[in-house]
């Protein structure tokens, strides 16, 4: 082997254990301690949310995918606040399905913590201002790891619980199409 | 107690060819290798099929005690569908003969009787790897439906993992005795593996009663 | 505030027949452990000292192995006899435990939740039943039935000073029965490891006499007192707004979560947390804002609030007494 | 033998490949006391390791592959020690910052995980592989390759699981991985797949030894040495072995299951969909007892090896000490339900448990009581071996009645989970196995190095190390009496539990000192003592004081045959050694598994890369699994080639052994 192949084998390697301690700690990380540190006591649901909050939102959304502690919290709330109430633990409901690659409004970590945050016609309500933006930021996560857009190593296994789909680790990370709305329904056609 | 003395017993007797030449035992002219337990690898292949013993009756017994707590069984899917299962029963049954030929021949020392019967135990072990395949796709449950679903897709993947290796195993053991020289030994490890194979035959009349009737009975 | 925690220190029919049971075993136990190293001082005591070099002793002394074996013969019989006599006691202090007469008994729904306590009194007579959290009243005398469930995963209810501890388990119920025979209050904590907070999932018992308990029970079924204030309307409105209504509980108002404890009646409980921070106005107010400063890994978030707010809010739960 | 490395070295006969005739047999050199120096080197060379560092990974020898599993073992038990120590550190004082709540439970679950599954089976194995071929006269394991493949495979998943704790991946649930906190929906992340993969590993490296040792023993004892003169140590280790082939398939299939739960979502532990969580419990705990005896019941080996040799007299009641073993490995299987008495199990049976456990004293008593007689009736050596020794027996009695307390349903009921039981089990364990583990290093370390630890040194160690554990350790009974329970990073000062748990936290600064003299103790005698240690200094009885020390490669020049428990101290016997086998190719012999009569001779495998291979390939395999559901089917291809290469026979191996071939 000539020492420079040897110094390229040497820096793969290194590079490759580096990538793989930043990806172990990028996934196993629990913050207890948010960021931000919450909700605003002034609700602020009416006010749609600045563009800087939208590019923080979508950092933060960017880095919870690849965070396990983070996605399971947002898959608690998701059960806390009865998102199942309407989307049916991802598989639709009265609400869309969350699980397909369907998105109405667009399936990007920005827009899906603007659509938590502020609601959308049609039924979804507003949920910033309700909670912390911690857990929009967590909730947006786990639901891009619904249709298999957040890590595959960070996100859920099965439940506990009654199996009504399958694992969101194996969910089929296909492209995200979006796909306007139908005014009645809300649900794509 | 231990200091009592120790009555000296011979060694060696008659039958077995290591003499004693002055304070020395000459074991020269012992064989080199032997059949049954007197060779090592069947002593490793005991505990090999007492370890795997252990998982296949402890994975039965799981399965017993999901059934004991479940309030209908099959808690999803059907009872598998008879026709592979028992195709295979009667072949695995029928695969004992070649074996047995085979273990024979290799205690014979006679390698082109060896060779023979390998293949048509590799024959078999193809057509079993075959009909595996169909059960698998007539179990009528996913592994991920249930309880049920997870320990009879287990209790069958075990079983097929000990099969495949073995039939693998035989392979490789057909192969091997195309290589120059073949030691006596050699010949130790087909009786073994033929030994072995008992244990896969063996252990599939329970796995089999369970699977195909533990949930219709 | 603080309970009694002590498996020696009794306070109930449960917890003294462990107690004496205990107290049998501590004594059999100490007077084997005694003897045995006794018999070892004295052997190594009288044995003659010797160097590598010195020949083993291999010839046969019949009387003196005949003396050896005879005490390691009644060595082990001795041990023998010993440990089915602990065996017994043994045995009946377990009958004594299933003895406790339920007749009257007050029935409780505990759940186990990551990481603080949720019951139900009374949960099969609507009329009577109440929600409360991480705090146990039980009159005095009377003996408690309570039925363990877990919400995620494995919890163990122990309470030292009242008896032994029992499993919540996803999947199985199991009851324990206690009785406090002396008033006070008794900590427990959950006895099988939960989690992060694991640590930090007490359960106070506060034994009372019967008139006190009633009233107590009384006041629990009512729901929330209404604000008084204008301080404590600020902080119901607070509360109804943010982000306490999506867990919390407080009957009366619109906060209607099931995700955390009842906060109905927060006020008459000593502690926040399930045992993580006194409950006084001004950890109540740093509890709401930073729960994780002191419990990390605890569900409740952090809320961004200006301290006067935090001071409403926490004026308004102190007052639900 | 020092003559015989003068002699000028001799190419190796050639032969071509062809059943040897009678008139070639001649030529072929044989071992024998009678064969001279020229059989004795060429018997070295046989047995040597290849140069380099492919002989380096080939190794197969016994006391190579033995001593490589001590010191990573003690490597392992020194990281998993400080992660004790800065738990101490934590409890030290009350609502302690030192370390948080997830930190605090990685080091508790990593400390259980490396002292249970890298430290205390491994160490115990690798003694025996070490010991056990020269206590019963043969030159190497049954299966050393198969061994030396367990090794790698050992240090791979202590190293995976390291590396793991290193990127904050260490498991977090405790060693004993309850679902559903472990399982699929509550273990987040993948630190609970890494602890199914160490228990994997770890499982699959000690029912390799075993199958190994117990072979090693049926079938690998000189001529003459029947199973009623077989050293205690021995029985020990076989019984261990046989348990061991036993108990931990089931762990390691409870693992897998729960890796399949989190990786295909299958449902044995989700009780909404059939399955059960408590189904987990028994899983472990039908393994987790008996695993307590794998580290005692070789401990007791050690003691009953040590005893006899410092009071100068064969073990009395030999024979009791064999059947008290046994007993102990059978009730041993009968336990493991006190481990859930806490859980909605069925009254009745529970009782049955506590029999059973209180029953379980029986025997251990029954060796104590010989022990104590034995000393009685002795002539006493009073050196740093005994004294641990003496230690165990202080320690392990507390640790052995406590455990009957334990074994009460309704006492357990008060102390499961508390810190009585965290009190219990290191008074156990250390005292059970860690004192007869100094014992048997202080023992055995002139055999294995040729030089004598400092008795000064020893004896400093030995009572700091008694005074530590005990001031560490017992202080935890009250507390849990008090009402700690374990596995709490921190507790408020209201408890009042700080002032015990600092007494404790100052027992275990003393432990490290005492630890320390010894690690000092190592290094002194390895690296700066000349003075050699004679074959045997502490004139003990047993078959591996007779060779040299270190032993040769080849262990004997001559395999002995032996006609009494201590062979070195029966006067001269008729026949004395084994002469004939080859000394151009590493041969042994076979004996009869009850009587020890000559059976066979045995080619030993030679070395070979592929055991390190194999394990490197199931490494492989192992960690693509936990991140792809495909990688858990095609990683098995990495193996399958690496054990038909393993399989595949050597040419020159083959030709070897056939012209030393004899027929049955």
């Amino acid at each position: 082997m000539s020492s420079r192949c040897r110094d390229r084998a040497l820096v793969l390697a290194v590079a490759g254990v580096a990538g793989a301690l930043t990806a172990a700690c990028e996934r196993e990380a629990r913050d207890f301690l948010p960021p931000r540190p919450g909700a605003q006591v002034a609700p602020a649901a009416s006010a749609p949310a600045s563009a800087a909050a939208i590019a923080l939102a979508a950092a933060m959304v960017g880095r919870y995918e690849h965070n396990a502690y983070a996605i399971s919290a947002g898959k608690r709330l998701f059960a806390w606040y009865n998102c199942s109430g309407c989307h049916a633990n991802g598989g639709g409901g009265s609400g869309p399905a969350l699980m397909d690659d369907v998105w109405i409004y667009g399936g990007d970590a920005g827009t899906v913590y603007l659509t938590i945050a502020n609601g959308r016609p049609n039924g979804m309500p507003a949920f910033a201002g309700r909670i912390p933006e911690d857990q929009l930021w967590q909730l947006a996560a786990y639901v891009r790891s619904l249709a298999g857009l957040a890590s595959a190593d960070a996100a859920p296994n099965r439940d506990d619980a009654f199996l009504t789909r399958t694992p969101e680790s194996f969910a089929d990370p296909a492209k995200p199409e979006t796909v306007k709305p139908a005014v009645a329904t809300g649900r794509p056609q | 107690m231990g200091g009592r003395a120790v009555t000296r017993r011979e060694a060696t007797p008659a039958s077995i060819p290591a003499v004693r030449k002055g304070d020395a035992l000459d074991v020269s002219e012992l064989p080199s290798y032997g059949f049954a337990h007197r060779s090592l690898m069947w002593w490793g292949n005991a505990g090999m099929m007492t370890i795997e013993g252990v998982a296949f009756g402890f994975m039965v017994v799981i399965y017993f005690y999901l059934r004991d707590i479940a309030r209908v069984w099959p808690d999803a899917g059907r009872a598998p569908d008879l026709l592979f299962g028992t195709v295979n029963l009667a072949v695995i049954l029928g695969s004992a003969w070649p074996n047995y030929r085979a273990q024979k021949a290799a205690q014979d020392r006679s390698l082109s009787r060896v060779r023979l019967w390998l293949y048509v135990c590799s024959a078999f072990g193809i057509a079993l790897c075959a009909v595996r395949w169909f059960e698998f796709t007539a179990l009528n449950v996913r592994w991920d439906d249930g309880a049920y679903g997870s320990v009879v897709w287990v209790l069958m993947g075990l079983h097929s993992f000990n099969l495949v290796t073995d039939v693998l195993d035989t392979f490789v053991l057909t192969a091997v005795t195309y290589s120059k020289p073949v030691e006596g030994k050699r010949f130790v490890d087909i009786a073994e593996n033929c030994g072995y194979w008992y244990f896969v035959v063996l252990t599939w009349l329970p796995i089999y009663a369970v699977v195909y009737f533990g949930a219709r009975v | 505030m603080n309970g009694v925690h002590d498996v020696l220190a009794p306070a109930g029919p449960q917890a003294l027949a462990l107690f004496h049971l205990w107290n049998a075993m501590l004594v059999a136990c100490v007077v084997v452990f005694a003897l045995t190293m006794a018999v070892l001082a004295v052997a190594l005591w009288r044995a003659p000292r010797a160097g590598e070099r010195t020949r083993p002793d291999l010839d046969a002394h019949p009387r003196r192995e005949a003396t050896l074996r005879r005490s390691v013969v009644w060595g082990i019989a001795g041990s023998s006899v010993l440990l089915v006599v602990l065996l017994f006691a043994s045995f009946f202090a377990d009958r004594a435990l299933s003895a406790l007469p339920l007749a009257d008994a007050v029935h409780i729904d505990l759940v186990g939740h990551q990481f603080w306590w949720e019951a139900h009194y009374e949960p099969n007579s609507p009329e009577r039943t109440f929600a409360t959290a991480n705090e146990l009243h039980v009159p005095v005398g009377r003996p408690v039935l309570i039925r363990l469930r877990a919400d995620d995963v494995i919890h163990s209810l122990w309470v030292p000073s009242l008896g032994g501890k029992k499993d919540l388990i996803p999947g199985r119920e199991s009851t324990l029965a206690l009785r406090a025979d002396r008033a006070g209050t008794y900590r427990g904590q959950c006895a099988e490891f939960c989690g992060y907070q694991h640590a930090k999932m007490a359960l106070v018992v506060v034994a009372e006499p019967p008139a006190d308990y009633e009233r107590w029970r009384a006041a629990q079924r009512a729901p929330a007192r209404e604000p008084a204030t204008a301080q404590e309307r600020r902080g119901l409105a607070l509360v109804e707004q943010t982000s306490c209504a999506m867990c919390h509980a407080i009957h009366g108002t619109r906060a209607r979560a099931r995700r955390a404890p009842d906060l109905t009646h927060v006020a008459s409980r000593g502690w926040l947390g399930a045992g993580a921070v006194e409950n006084t106005p001004e950890l109540r107010a740093e509890w709401i804002a930073r729960a994780q400063k002191f419990k990390p890994g605890v569900n409740m978030p952090p809320l961004d609030a200006a301290p006067d707010d935090l001071a409403a809010m926490s004026a308004y739960l102190g007052s639900l007494r | 033998m020092d003559d015989a490395r003068a002699l000028p070295s001799r190419p190796r006969p050639r032969r071509r490949a062809r059943k040897a005739q009678a008139s070639d047999r001649r030529e072929l050199l044989r071992d024998g006391a009678g064969a001279g120096s020229r059989a004795a080197v060429e018997l070295e060379r046989t047995w040597q390791d290849k140069p380099g560092v492919r002989g380096f990974l080939s190794a197969n020898g016994h006391k190579t592959i033995g001593l490589r599993f001590v010191v990573t073992a003690f490597v392992f038990a020194g990281l998993a020690g400080v992660m004790g120590g800065l738990m101490r550190h934590q409890l030290a004082t009350a609502d302690s910052h030192l370390v948080g709540p997830d930190f605090y439970n990685q080091l508790f679950s990593m400390h259980g995980t490396t002292m249970m599954f890298l430290f205390a089976v491994p160490v115990m194995q690798g003694f025996a592989l070490y010991i056990v071929p020269l206590m019963i006269g043969t030159r190497n394991t049954a299966f050393p390759r198969m061994s030396a493949c367990a090794y790698w495979l050992y240090l791979f998943g202590g190293l995976l699981l390291f590396g793991a704790f290193a990127t904050n991946t260490g498991p977090d649930a405790g060693w004993f991985a309850y679902v559903p906190l472990a399982g699929p929906q509550y273990g987040i992340g993948k630190r609970a797949d890494f602890w199914n993969m160490l228990v994997t590993y770890s499982e699959a490296m000690g029912l390799m030894v075993a199958v190994d040792i117990t072979t090693t023993i049926l079938k690998l004892r000189a001529p003459g040495m029947t199973l009623r003169q077989m050293p205690l140590f021995v029985w020990a280790s076989l019984v261990t072995s046989v348990m061991i082939i036993f108990a931990m398939p089931l762990v390691m299939l409870g693992a897998n299951l729960v890796q399949f739960d989190r990786m295909l979502g299958t449902h044995f532990f989700n009780p909404a969909e059939g399955g059960d969580a408590l189904l987990w419990q028994h899983l472990f705990w039908f393994f987790g007892h008996p695993e307590v005896y794998f580290i005692f019941i070789p401990a007791l080996g050690f003691v009953s090896a040590i005893i006899p040799t410092f009071a100068r007299r064969p073990m009395f009641g030999h024979d009791a000490i064999v059947l008290s073993l046994i007993t102990t490995g059978f009730l041993s299987f009968g336990l493991w339900v006190h481990h859930m008495f806490a859980t909605n199990l069925p009254e009745l049976g529970k009782s049955f448990f506590t029999a059973m456990s209180f029953m379980i004293a029986i025997p251990t008593a029954m060796q104590i009581f010989c022990w104590i007689a034995t000393i009685a009736a002795g002539r006493l050596v009073m050196r740093t071996p005994f004294l641990f020794v003496l230690g165990f027996f202080f320690i392990l009695m507390i640790g052995g009645l406590t455990g009957i307390m334990l074994g009460s349903v309704p006492l357990d009921l008060q102390v499961h989970d508390t810190y009585f039981v965290v009190a219990h089990l290191h008074y156990v364990l250390l005292g059970g196995a860690v004192f007869p583990l100094f014992a048997a290093l202080y023992y055995w370390f002139p055999k294995v190095t040729g030089k004598m630890l400092s008795e000064r040194l020893g004896k400093w160690h030995f009572w700091l190390f008694f005074v530590g554990v005990n001031l560490t350790f017992f202080p935890l009974h009250v507390l849990g009496l008090e009402g700690m329970p374990r596995r709490i990073y921190t507790y408020g000062a209201e408890t009042g539990w700080q002032t015990l748990n600092f007494v404790s936290a100052v027992g275990q600064v003393i432990n490290d000192v005492g630890t320390l003299l010894f690690a000092i103790n190592l290094i002194r005698t390895i690296f700066f003592t000349k003075e050699r240690a004679s074959a045997d200094p502490w004139g003990a009885g047993t078959l591996e004081w007779s060779v040299a020390s270190p032993p040769p490669k080849c262990n004997f020049f001559a395999l002995p045959v032996v006609s009494s428990r201590e062979p070195l101290w029966a006067p001269a016997a008729e026949v004395t050694h084994v002469q004939g086998l080859s000394a151009q190719i590493r041969e042994g012999l076979t004996t009869t598994v009850i009587d020890a009569l000559p059976d066979t001779r045995y080619a030993y495998p030679a070395p070979e890369i592929w055991p390190f291979v194999a394990a490197l390939s199931v490494t492989v395999w192992l960690v693509w699994s936990i991140w792809s559901v495909p990688g858990f089917a095609w990683g098995l291809i990495p193996p399958a080639l690496a054990f038909l290469l393993w399989y595949w026979p050597n040419k020159k191996e083959a030709i070897e052994e056939v012209e030393w071939e004899g027929e049955p």
